[in-house]
Parts: structure tokens; sequence; C-alpha cells
């Protein structure tokens, strides 16, 4: 287990997969995912969202994708939260329980980037930090159809809409 | 008693979201993501209202790398739409878009990027 | 013992809110004299340091007449100590343990003295509200030092739930101790999600303080803002425009109806009542939703702001909410009708985690669980705030204290926040929404108490400025961290294994506003 | 010839029992007395074994009487197939134990007496062949007594507790008021038949009255029911069994109580002859309650050894309710189905002898490597014990009525024949017969769990303390005992219809009908009736096997067929097939070991496995009525606030009867026996008065 002062550095083991192995874990997941989530911290926005995803209103079930109580049973890792000193041992232990190949996404502001929190004594920050992240889903917290977007996207069944944008300036217009 | 509930759920009906098939857009004015204009964007005139502003520092100034130019980038991923720069900008380079799709594979595709290029003193002080 | 027998040594801070200041020899008397009247009720207790003095504060909610009563104990020496309060006034616990850990003030005499929310690998001496020290500092880890627990007796299972536990659920770690079906024992490790957000509110900006506060418990945002918001406003003298105040209450109370609604579903779920679940989610989402389309946040973020509210409500969406409000009380009603003959459900909850009203008195029960459990206590009636004063509602009470009081209980207040909502929408005064920001400045040095009755219980906010007019210190107790604290009375004894999933749905804690 | 093979190995059998006790007392040296006592001890088994099946295979031995000083006539030896039967048993269980004990008693901790144990232990083994070979009441109730006193001896010996030599005293006071249930059931015999041996008896139960036969056959049932420990009369045995060394319990467990069920035979099916339908049906249901009661109360017991010992009240439940089927079945004149319970209930006797000796030793082996016996304290021996875990498994299984082990086989017969009531003349005696059925269901369906549970919290998981972390696998010759006794468990299950026959000699000359061909049919040899299919298939898949084609068949009547053989293959076929599928559907990658998983914790600990006592708890509960427990709990309220200080909770489960019968028993007598007090003075001419007195009544009585 990686211990909390030693991940200043980027975990040089942590990489991104392979376009690959993502074929392949799309192949195997693209009907039926089952997903484990760890909250390592939120505000509870996050998970009052995810929850709303069994609701009637988004019905996740009919895109073939569940939610299941042991990382043993989980293809995908849905990780919340500003990921806190307390919360970095078992969100690493749950990594570990899950069998190959296997998804990581971080959701909302706080795993993404660590939000409001950012580094700090008590909150790690990005969980790109101590885990491979496949998926970012922004947001403070992201809506459920955000959620589905983020989902479907991991999965290889949606588009990813955002791209990275240098602007043109509009002083000397150079891109 | 089942019954009852039984009944209740056929009064409710059909409320799923048509989303992925259909779009479901969200209600006028939610706060989505910050959309900066490049156009109107007054950073190379020293204004950084926005970066002063942003709490999660979702809006900052960045180095290049080749340690010279500087950048102005707005980062979804730390970013919590909490709308402070729109009110704040100045010039109307920023405002809110109500879009959802916003999930990334790569950091680097939430980030929207402004260069900048600037006269460095050697001392790194502009 | 009346208040005025203070009054030489009281001194008056705002409107209701009064300090007194003592040494640590004479602060187990004074609480004693404060518990001994049941109408004084322990709110909080925390340290500070302000300029390298170091303050006990212990904060009293006093009737309606008087307010709030703070005890201001100043410490010296490297480590302060001062007779642990627990023996007269139980509920003490946590928060000495907390101050102890935090800042450094150590109660001698307590009977638990272990570390509580701080991380088990965080260095000793550390104290991160002892003065010196910012949230961005680098603590590094030390050999983890857990908590140790008492071992069980022979035959007895310690079951382990959490800290990833099944569902969708917040981080949080309960030791079942069960001997097989019944539930003798359970031992409580929260606050692994304690993320330093009072540590992370120093040096803020007026600005950005209410986005952090929205952070606390995001399910609660617009309460935990609204006290943040209040406090500030009663910190610079101000007070928020008409309008913002009913608006205030509108959105206050269409959060608490969406987190009851969910509340109702959650129980559903624990109880295997699917329908029930799916109805009551179905509720929760349409509010969440007209939350979007009035707030721009489905969670009510960003909408409270120093001095009133971001956004103002349009005729519009004034009819959107009256007719949304009408098929939330008809679905309701429906609903509440079929709850009660689910025998299937109902029967899980009869008799089920109860919390004795004696236990929920001793312990500080706040909020609907204190009330399911006899503890006559509302702050929107007791220490009225944004517009509660001058609107008409009932504060429902039970005291059988199990499972079934406190869904009871929820249903009810349901029901009066559609009444409260309607009266706002019938008599929603025409002014701004926000005093300019340039009116809402606080002197610098000043402190405040914002209070408010969030979904989950009370939540007191209390902020004290620096020179720069930016936050020194933040002190936030919600509701959930008191109800936390009698959690564990409710468990061992007649319910057994599983139960506990509605136990622990019955009292819909949530850990992020206990954590922090 | 096997005649002459029997008599000679039954008489060697019983010259090495005293040589060995001689051999045994004068060896000086501990380290030479070992080698003897599990040489000779190995002896006697594979002799008794010899000399039982020759007796089994051929016709009784020639009466080998002993002039005794005594005016009872002489002492008569004369084995018949049904002491023949036993005698394999004997040997079957002795030969084993004799093995073990090469490490067991040579290792540590020592026996403090070892001399004196091993020199009883042959005597006690004389005196158990002598129970089972006599033809005479006389030498029956000599060697009956011998081994009662013996065996109280040897499970106080090695221990200074007063709790245990309490528990000896117990089991040596019911068996001796068993004993006087057996002397007078034998006077009442020998004075209508005018002697004591079993001829006279024999004809004395023709001609008694059938009240007077009724007492017999009750005092008989209570007699050698006490020592077999059926309800009310089992109070001992869960006490005393533990507390001896475990290669004794096991002959405890295995033989002596068997013996009772021996003397329950002997007694009501070959002296008294057929007597009315309710001797039957009162065994019968004797025999359900104790099965159920015994199999409940080895459920929540923690003792590895109480368990067992639970465990062998509960079969010898069973025994009795196959025998009680067998006496209504024979006194409704339904020979067949009598001789095909009473088959069941022998092979059951067989299948105790092996599984229960196994589990025991096996338990031995636990103790001695850890020193403890409670399930609470153990755990996790899988890994340090595979081969005594291996060895146990198998027990537990076939205790399970597990295929393809032994215990399966008996209880699935004794079930499938107690099914066959609509045969019984009388509506009530069907109802009991149905309800001993049920009973023996649930007490198939409780083992079950009794026994994952007995494995499961004391093998498996993590050892829950030091002492069962730091267990070493016990030494070779302890485990070839229990190999050869797994593999003998085996064996009995997977091969039933070459034992069967056997049993059936047994039963011939009892109902006077052999019912071999309709337990085990010639099925390949051609008339094969209903199941014309089956053998055409079976005769040309499997032509060249034996003719009693290991199919198993309850009579003709019955409508089910079983064939524990075949079961054994098709069981490995489909392990065989499941391997197969798992590797085709298996998703490549590769294997990652891991820690246990536990919500995120950092360490998973052994108190948060399932204990013992948790496991029982739903049986302790729906059951509460027949264990009436008691739990003490002080929740302390502030305990989990303070995450420091204990709760209290301790479960206390008396053991069955004793609140309500022994307990008043006791107190009665005590009382009684403070009463009688006053008679004693200490003054001789008063005890001389008392004398003359009795006489003077008996010569009253006679005149009369």
């Amino acid at each position: 287990m990686v211990t909390f002062e030693l991940l200043d550095e980027p975990d040089s083991s942590i990489t991104e997969p392979s376009t690959a192995l993502r074929r392949q874990i799309q192949h195997l997941f693209g009907r039926s995912l089952h997903i484990r989530h760890v909250d390592a911290g939120s505000c509870n926005g996050c998970e009052s969202e995810i929850k709303l995803l069994t609701s009637p209103y988004y019905d996740i079930h009919r895109l073939g994708i569940f939610f299941t109580t042991t990382p043993r049973h989980a293809d995908l890792l849905l990780v919340t939260g500003a990921i806190t000193r307390a919360m970095v041992d078992p969100l690493q232990r749950t990594y570990a329980a899950m069998p190959e190949p296997r998804l990581v996404v971080a959701t909302g502001a706080c795993a993404c980037d660590g939000g409001i929190f950012g580094r700090s004594c008590l909150t790690l920050g990005r969980l790109s930090a101590i885990l491979p992240v496949d998926t970012y889903i922004p947001g403070c917290p992201p809506t459920p159809l955000a959620l589905i977007h983020g989902l479907l996207l991991t999965l290889g069944r949606a588009e990813q809409r955002l791209h990275r944008q240098i602007l043109a300036h509009h002083a000397d217009g150079k891109a | 008693m089942e019954l009852g509930w039984l009944l209740r759920g056929w009064r409710t009906g059909i409320v799923t979201t048509p989303y992925p098939t259909r779009p479901d857009p969200p209600p006028q004015g939610f706060r989505g993501r910050p959309q900066l204009d490049g156009e109107r964007c007054r950073i190379d005139d020293g204004c950084t209202v926005c970066v002063e502003v942003c709490l999660p520092r979702a809006l900052r100034l960045e180095t290049v790398p080749n340690g010279l130019d500087r950048r102005l980038v707005l980062d979804l991923l730390p970013c919590i739409m909490c709308g402070l720069c729109v009110q704040a900008c100045p010039t109307g380079a920023l405002h809110m878009q109500s879009d959802g799709e916003l999930a990334v594979r790569s950091p680097q595709d939430a980030q929207t990027i402004v260069p900048l290029e600037m006269e460095v003193s050697s001392d790194g002080h502009i | 013992m009346s208040i005025l027998d203070w009054a030489r040594q009281v001194r008056l801070l705002h409107p209701n809110e009064w300090e007194v200041v003592l040494t640590p020899a004479n602060l187990t008397t004074t609480v004693e004299a404060l518990c001994a009247n049941p109408r004084n009720h322990f709110t909080d207790m925390f340290g500070v340091e302000m300029g390298g003095e170091r303050q006990l504060r212990l904060l009293f909610a006093l009737d309606s007449e008087h307010g709030w009563l703070h005890l201001v104990v100043p410490v010296t020496g490297d480590s302060p100590h001062y007779t642990s309060l627990v023996e007269v006034c139980p509920a003490t616990l946590w928060y000495e343990r907390e101050v102890a850990e935090e800042c450094g003030i150590i109660p001698s005499g307590h009977p638990g003295p272990l570390h509580l929310r701080l991380p088990d690998d965080w260095p000793e001496g550390v104290y991160p509200h002892g003065g010196g020290f910012s949230w961005q500092d680098k603590i590094p880890a030390v050999a983890p030092h857990p908590v140790e627990l008492a071992s069980a007796p022979d035959g007895i299972v310690d079951y382990p739930l959490g800290p990833v536990r099944s569902g969708v659920v917040e981080s949080g770690h309960y030791l079942l101790r069960t001997a097989g079906e019944e539930l003798v024992d359970m031992r409580l490790q929260l606050f692994y999600k304690h993320r330093g957000i009072e540590k992370r509110a120093e040096g803020c900006s007026l600005l950005h303080l209410p986005l952090i506060a929205e952070r606390i418990s995001g399910t609660s945002a617009f309460a935990h803002s609204l006290a943040l918001c209040e406090a500030v406003e009663r910190a610079a003298g101000i007070e928020a425009p008409p309008r913002a105040r009913y608006l205030r209450t509108l959105f206050a109370e269409l959060e608490r109806l969406y987190n009851h609604h969910g509340y109702q579903a959650d129980l559903c779920q624990a109880t295997g009542l699917v329908v029930g679940q799916a109805q009551f989610d179905v509720l929760k989402e349409r509010l969440l939703r007209l939350n979007a389309r009035l707030a721009g946040h489905r969670y009510l973020f960003g909408l409270n702001v120093p001095g009133g509210l971001s956004r103002d409500l349009t005729d519009t969406e004034r009819q959107v909410i009256d007719e949304e409000l009408r098929f939330q009380r008809r679905t309701f009603t429906v609903l509440e009708e079929l709850l009660f003959r689910s025998n299937s459900h109902i029967d899980r909850l009869e008799r089920t985690g109860t919390l004795p009203p004696e236990l929920a008195l001793a312990w500080g029960a706040v909020g609907p669980v204190g009330r399911a459990a006899g503890v006559d206590r509302d702050l929107r009636r007791d220490h009225p705030y944004a517009a509660y004063a001058e609107l008409d509602f009932a504060v429902p009470l039970e005291t059988d204290g199990d499972a079934l009081a406190r869904a009871r209980l929820r249903l009810e207040e349901v029901r009066q926040s559609f009444r409260l909502i309607d009266q706002i929408l019938g008599s929603l005064p025409s002014s701004a929404v926000r005093v300019p920001p340039e009116a809402c400045m606080v002197r610098p040095g000043v402190s405040a108490l914002g209070w408010v009755e969030s979904p989950r219980g009370e939540g007191v906010h209390w902020l004290s400025f620096g020179e720069q007019r930016q936050a020194r210190r933040y002190r936030v107790r919600t509701g959930s961290f008191a109800n936390w604290q009698t959690f564990p009375a409710a468990v061992p004894g007649h319910n057994i294994l599983t139960d506990f999933p509605v136990i622990e749905q019955s009292f819909g804690l949530s850990f992020a506003g206990a954590d922090r | 010839m096997s005649v002459a093979v029997a008599a000679v190995a039954l008489w060697t059998a019983l010259g090495l029992c005293a040589a060995g006790a001689l051999l045994c007392l004068l060896v000086p040296r501990r380290r030479l007395s070992i080698p003897v006592f599990v040489i000779t001890t190995m002896a006697v088994g594979v002799l008794l074994i010899v000399s039982g099946a020759a007796l089994l295979a051929g016709t009784p031995l020639p009466e080998f009487g002993i002039a005794s000083p005594l005016p009872f006539g002489p002492l008569i030896v004369q084995p018949d197939r049904l002491g023949g039967f036993f005698l394999v048993i004997i040997g079957l269980v002795t030969a084993p134990i004799g093995l073990y004990s090469w490490d067991y008693l040579g290792g540590a901790p020592a026996f403090r007496y070892l001399r004196a144990f091993t020199v009883l232990w042959f005597v006690l083994l004389a005196a158990l062949i002598l129970i089972v070979t006599a033809a005479d009441a006389v030498l029956l109730l000599m060697a009956w007594e011998v081994m009662a006193y013996l065996s109280y001896l040897l499970v106080t010996f090695e221990h200074d507790d007063a709790e245990i030599a309490h528990a000896a005293f117990l089991m040596l006071a019911v068996s001796e008021i068993g004993t006087f249930g057996i002397v007078a059931a034998f006077l009442l015999l020998a004075q209508a038949g005018g002697g004591f041996d079993f001829a006279d008896l024999r004809a004395g139960a023709a001609q008694l009255s059938p009240g007077a036969r009724d007492l017999v056959f009750v005092l008989a049932l209570g007699g050698f029911g006490a020592k077999a420990g059926i309800l009310p009369l089992q109070l001992w045995l869960p006490e005393a069994h533990p507390a001896a060394p475990s290669n004794l319990s096991a002959l405890l467990s295995a033989v002596i109580i068997k013996l009772g069920i021996y003397g329950i035979i002997r007694v009501t099916f070959d002296l008294l002859g057929v007597g009315p339908g309710w001797w039957g049906l009162l065994l019968l249901l004797v025999g359900a309650i104790t099965a159920v009661v015994g199999i409940l109360f080895a459920t929540v017991e923690c003792d590895l050894k109480r368990i067992l010992a639970y465990s062998s009240i509960e079969n010898i439940g069973l025994i009795c309710v196959g025998l009680g089927a067998a006496l209504a079945f024979r006194s409704a004149a339904l020979p067949t189905y009598a001789a095909i319970v009473m088959i069941a209930a022998l092979y059951h006797v067989l299948n105790h002898a092996t599984y229960k000796t196994l589990l025991f030793l096996g338990a031995g082996a636990v103790h001695r490597s850890t020193g403890t016996r409670d399930l609470g304290q153990l755990g996790g021996l899988v890994r340090l014990m595979p081969w005594t875990t291996l060895c146990f498994l198998v027990g537990a299984l076939a205790i399970a009525a597990v295929p393809p082990f032994n215990g399966y086989v008996s209880e699935w017969m004794l079930l499938e024949s107690l099914l066959r009531t609509s045969a019984l003349p009388a509506v009530s005696a069907r109802m009991v017969v149905v309800a001993g059925a049920a009973a023996i269901a649930l007490t198939a369906g409780i083992a079950v769990t009794a026994f994952v549970r007995a494995v499961g919290t004391g093998f498996l998981g993590l050892p829950r303390t030091r002492a069962a972390a730091h267990a070493t696998e016990v030494g070779h010759s302890m485990r070839a005992a229990m190999a050869f006794l797994a593999v003998a468990c085996f064996l009995l299950g997977t091969l039933p219809t070459f034992i069967l026959p056997v049993l059936n000699q047994v039963t011939t000359p009892l109902f006077g009908i052999s019912v071999a061909n309709a337990i085990v049919p010639p099925l390949f040899s051609g008339k094969a009736g209903a199941y014309q299919a089956l053998v055409g298939l079976g005769g040309t898949l499997f032509r060249g096997l034996p003719v009693n084609g290991l199919v198993l068949i309850a009579s003709p009547k019955f409508n089910t067929i079983t064939a524990p053989s075949y079961l054994v293959l098709a069981e490995l076929l489909l392990l065989a097939l499941l391997l197969l599928v798992l590797r085709a559907i298996r998703p490549q990658g590769r294997r990652r070991r891991g820690p246990v998983w536990a919500g995120g914790i950092p360490t998973f600990r052994a108190n948060m496995q399932y204990t013992p006592q948790a496991y029982a708890n739903p049986i302790r509960l729906i059951f509460q009525g027949i264990f009436r427990s008691r739990v003490q709990y002080e929740p302390r309220e502030l305990a989990a606030h303070y995450q420091v200080g204990r709760i209290v909770y301790q479960q206390t489960v008396p053991p069955p009867l004793e609140p309500e019968l022994y307990r008043p028993l006791l107190g009665a007598v005590s009382w009684l026996v403070g009463r009688a007090r006053v008679i004693q003075s200490g003054n001789v001419n008063q005890y001389i008065a008392y004398i003359f007195l009795l006489v003077l009544a008996i010569l009253i009585i006679r005149a009369l």
C-alpha cells in the first residue's frame, strides 16, 4: 500500500491503459457493467446523484449498468470525494480487491482535481494521484445525466464532447 | 395494500429519461459549465479578476513548460460551476453553459487555454 | 438559575447572543448550573486560538427570550487542562475529544480520551486549530495508531461494516457486535471523510465562504450556507431584505422536502419496499429538477450570498412552484397512506432502534431524531431566523423514540413544509433580494453566530473574522454530529443484525456533515 | 473350517488380552510398554475381525463352558452371528486405536498413570469380548460390571479435576442403576426358565405372562439403554466421554455404548421372542426423541468432544428408531420389513463405530496439538494440520449423511424403510412410525448444521488464539489410524452391497427370513422386474462387475432405488465436468491472491469470524423450548460511547433434562438419604438385628 507521504511524486506505476486494453475492456463490459462506488470524502451531493441513477427517472439498469455491494464483483470503481487521508488506504484496498480488467472513474470536482479542497493536510486532492483513472466526470455534483454520459463514455458507448481547446487570442489572433 | 402500490406505480407512468437515445436538456439557467470566449478575454491587458475570484483554482495562470510563456487555463476538472467568474468578468468573456456531457478521458481535454506571451524579466517577475 | 444572576459578568455581543468569561476552575459549576435547567441545551464546544491566546468556548442555547450563551474560558500553558465535563453534561463527550486533538486543550478525567476526527496516521502534538498552522501545510504520516477497542466477550462476533460498505453510501465504519442474531454492542468509527472544512475556510473572503459552507453537507447545502450568511450578516450588523428572508425560508423548506422524500426512499429500501422507494425517489427527483430551474443548481448551491440571495424568483417560477407543490401534496397523501398500510414496512420500524427520551436529552439529540424522542426543540420556532417568525407552522413531536416515530415525524414535517411554502408564496414581499455587497461589510475582529434547523437537525455556525475581514476561525456544529453521538445508544439491546440498516436509515444522518 | 478359525482367533484374542495386561504390568519402562500396548491392541483387533467375520460366514461356535464356583452353573461362552457382528465392530475400532496410541501415548503431555492405563485397557477389552460372546446371563453381567468399573477408572485416571471425577462418578452411578434393571430382567426370565444360560432364558420368556414379559422388556430397555445413553438416561454421557483420553473416548463412544444396543437386541429380539406392538413403538419414540435432542445439543455445544458425545446420543437414537421399527414390524408379522430395517440399524451401528472413532481420534489430535477442545479458540487448522482436517472432514461428512460416505447409506435405508408404514395395520402405529421418520429427517438436517459448524469454526478460517495458530500436524501413527478409518468410511459408503448380505446373516436367525435378494437384488444376472431397462443398461455397460450389482433396492415393494457405488462415480464425473466447464468459461488472465475483503479495513481479525455460538444461535432460539438457555446480558450504556469498557454477555445452555428431571431427582434422593440416615447408628448389634429381620421377612414371604 502506498502511504500518504509517498504520494507527493506521481506514482510511476500508475499509467494510462493502452488503447488495445481499452478496446478489450469495452468489449468485455459493453453490455453489462457492475459498479462499486467508494466515497472518499465527498459532501454527499455526488452520492445523492449516484443513488438517483437507479431511481425511475434514470433507471441505469436499462443500460446494463448495475451497482454491486462488493468490489469482488465489480468492473468499475466509481470514486467521489476529495480523497481524504483516512480513505486512501480503504480506497486502495478496494481497488486491489477488484478483479482485472478494471476501470476507474473519478466523479465530481473533488475526485477529478480536488475541487475546493485541493491538496491539503487532510485531503489528497486528486484520485489520479493514487489510481489510474480512465474517465473524469466533472461537476459539483455531476448530474445523473452527466454520470450516465461518463459511464457510457468509459464503455465506449458515447462520444466525448469536450476537447482541449487552445483559444485564439484576440490581440494577435494566433491559435 | 400491494395492489395500492401497484396502482400508484401504474398511475405514475413512465418517467424515465430518453437519454442517451435522445437528449434531455437541463432547464434554462442551469449552471452546467463556464465557457471562455478568447475574443473578449482581456488577460493580456493584465485583467485577472476571474483568476482571483476562483476558489478551486480552476481558472489559473500557468507558466508554459518552456518557462517563458504564460497562459490562462480554464480547467473544468476542479471547477465547481459556482459562476463567480462569470459574475466577475468585466468583459463578458465568460458565460455559463447548461450542457451536461462533460466527461473526459484525459485531463487535458477538460482544459481551455488562452496562450499569452509576456516579457519575462530575469528574476521571473513581470 | 436565571440568566439574570450572571448579569454583571454577561456581555451582549449581538441581539440574543451573550458571552461570559470564566476561569477553568469555575467552568464545571457553571455548566452544572446551566444543565440543571432543562430549557438550556448544550450546543457546542470548541477551541479557538487567537493571537497566541487559546480559548475553550462552550455554546448553550437558552430559551427563546435569551437566545444563546457563549462561555469563554481562556487557557494558558503548553498543555492546558480543565476538568472534563462529561460527568455533568454527557453530551460533551465527543466535543472534548475534538478540542483535545485539534487545540491541545486537555480534559482531565475524560473516560475515553482517544482521538476522534483526525486520521490514524496523524502525528501527536500537531493541532490544526492550535495556532501557526495552515490548511495547506504538509503533515507527514506517522505509524497509524488506530483507536483500540475493548475486546468483546466470548462467543460474540465483531462484525465489521465499512468504511466501504454495500450500496451507494457514505464512508464510515461500524463494528457491530452480535451473538448471531441480536446486536449486543456497537462501536462507531466515523470521520473517514474529515476534510478539514473549518480549516479550509480560514483566510477565505466573504465571497468564498458560502461555497465552503455548501460543501459541508451537499444535501443540506442551503441550510448551511444560510446559517453562514446569517452569521456574516449578524457580524456586519445588517439584515437581509424581507423578500430574501422569505425566499430563504422557501428554499430551506424545499430542501427539507427533498431530503425528507429521500429519507423515506432510503427507509423503504432498508425494509425492502422497493415500490415505495421508487415513488419517493420520483418526488425527490421532481423537487431537484425544480431546484435546478429555480436556482440553476439541483442542490441549491450558489444561491445564498452574504446579504441575501444571488437570484430572485420570477412570477412564472412562482407559478411553477405552486403547481409542483399541488402535485407533491396530492401524491404525498397517497404515498403516506400506502406506507401506513404496508405492514412489511411498519412492522420493521416499530420498536426498532429505540432511542429512549432520557438518553436523547442527556446526549443532546437534535432535529427530527431528538423530536422523535420527545426533545421538543426546533430552532425555527425557538430561535427564529429568516422569515420563520412571521409564518405559522407546527412542530410535530413524538415520544416513542423508535424508527417508526422518526419516520412518522418526518412525514408530518413534510406536511408542515407544504404549509410553510404555501404561506410564503401567498405573502411574498416585494423588495430587493440582496443588499449591495459594499453594505455587507464586517468589522475586523468581530465574531457572530448563525444557526439553522437543517433537515437533519440544528446546524450552528460560529464565525470569527480577522484583521483583513477574512474568516479567522470557522466552527460548524451540524445536526448530524450531535445525533451521531446518540446513535450508539439506540442500537444494542432489542435489535437484531438485520435491523441495523433500518436503524441507520431511520436516523437519516449525514457522514459528511459530521466529519466536515 | 470357519468354525475353527473363529474359535482359534477368539481365544487367541482373549489370551492376548491377558498377555498384554501382564506384559504391561511387568514392563518397567514407559518406552517399552507403548510398543507392547500398540502391537497387542492391534493384534487383538485384527483377531477379533477375523473371528467375527468367520462367525458371520459360518455357524455358531460350539458351547464352551467355564466351570465356576458360583451357584449358577458353568459360565458359557458361545458367540453367535450377532455376537460375531459386534466382535467385528470391536476389532474394527480397536485396531486403529492401537495404531493411534503409538504417538498419542508417547507424545507430550505424558500420561501419568501409563502402566495402570495399559493394564486396565486390556482387561476392559477382554470384558468387552466376553459381553458379546457370553451365552449366559451371569457371565454377561460379570463382564458388564467389569466394563462399567474399568471405564470409570480409566476416565478418571488422568484428572484431578473435581468436575470430571463427578462426571465419571455420574457415569458409574447411572450404569449401576442400569445394571439393577438388567439384573431384574434376567432374574425374572431365569426364574421362569430355571437357569441362566440363554437357552433357559428363552424358554422362560415363553412361559412368562404378558405382563411379566412387558416388565422384562421395560427393565431391559432401561438397563441397557442407560449404557447406550438413551433419553432420559443420557446425562452422564456428554460429561464422561470428553473427559477420557481420546483413544478411550473413541472406544467409549464407538463400542461401549453400542453394547447397550447389543443388550437391547439380545433381550428383545433373541430372548423375549415376539411381543406386543407397543414395544417397538415405545423404543422408536424414545429413539426419535433421543436423536433430536442429541443432535440439537451437539449443535450448540462448543467443546469438540462434547459435540461428538452428543452426536453419539443422536446416533444411538437413530439406531433405536430402527430397532423400534423392526420390533413393530415383527409384531405386525411383517418379517421382511423387520429384517430390512434391522439391517439398516445394524449397518448404522457399524457406520457409527467407524466414523465416531475417526472423529474422536481427530478431536484427540486437535486437542493434542493445540491444548484446547473449545471451538471458540480453534480455527485455521486446515493449513496447519491438513491431514487431520481432511480425516475429520471425512468423518463429519459421513456423520452428516453426505454421500459417498457411509452414514448416508444407513440413514437413507432407515428413512426409506420407515416410510413403508402403510404396511402396518394400526393407524396409531403408522403415525408413530411416521413421526419417527420425520424425526430422522430433522435430525439429518440439523446434523449437517452441527458438523458444518464444527468443521467450519474449528478448522477453517483464521486461528482464533495463539494456541491454534501454533498447532502442528500430529505424528504418523495417528494420521495413519485416522486415514484407515476415513478409508473405511468411504468403502462402507460406496460398497454397501458387499456388507448388506453379511448383515443379512445376522438377522436371518432373528426373523427366520433372508432378505438379501430384496435389498441387494442380483440385478445384472437377469430377473429384475421393474428395473428391466436399468438392468439392460447396467448389464451392457458394467459387464464383469459383481453379480449383486452394486445397486441397492430396499425390497421389491420399495419404489426407490439407490446405488451408492455408482453415486460416487457420478459424483466424480460431475466434479470432473464442473472443473472442465470452469476451465472453459474462466476468463483468461493471471490469478491474484489478495487479502480478505472486509470493507476496506486494514486487518481482518480472527474475532470477526462467525463464532460457534453465533453460528448456533438461530438453532438455539428456534428450539429455545428444548434448550431452556439463559442469557446474561448487561449492555453498558456508555460502553459504546466511550469506546472503552466491556459489556457482559454470557449464554448458558443447561444439559438436556437437567433442570427438569435430574435436579429435582437429585434433590429427592438427597432428601431420602438424609431421612434414611436415622437407621445408621454404627451399632453392630443393631445391624445384626436388621439382618435378622430381613431373613425373617424372606422366610415369611417364601412360606406364603
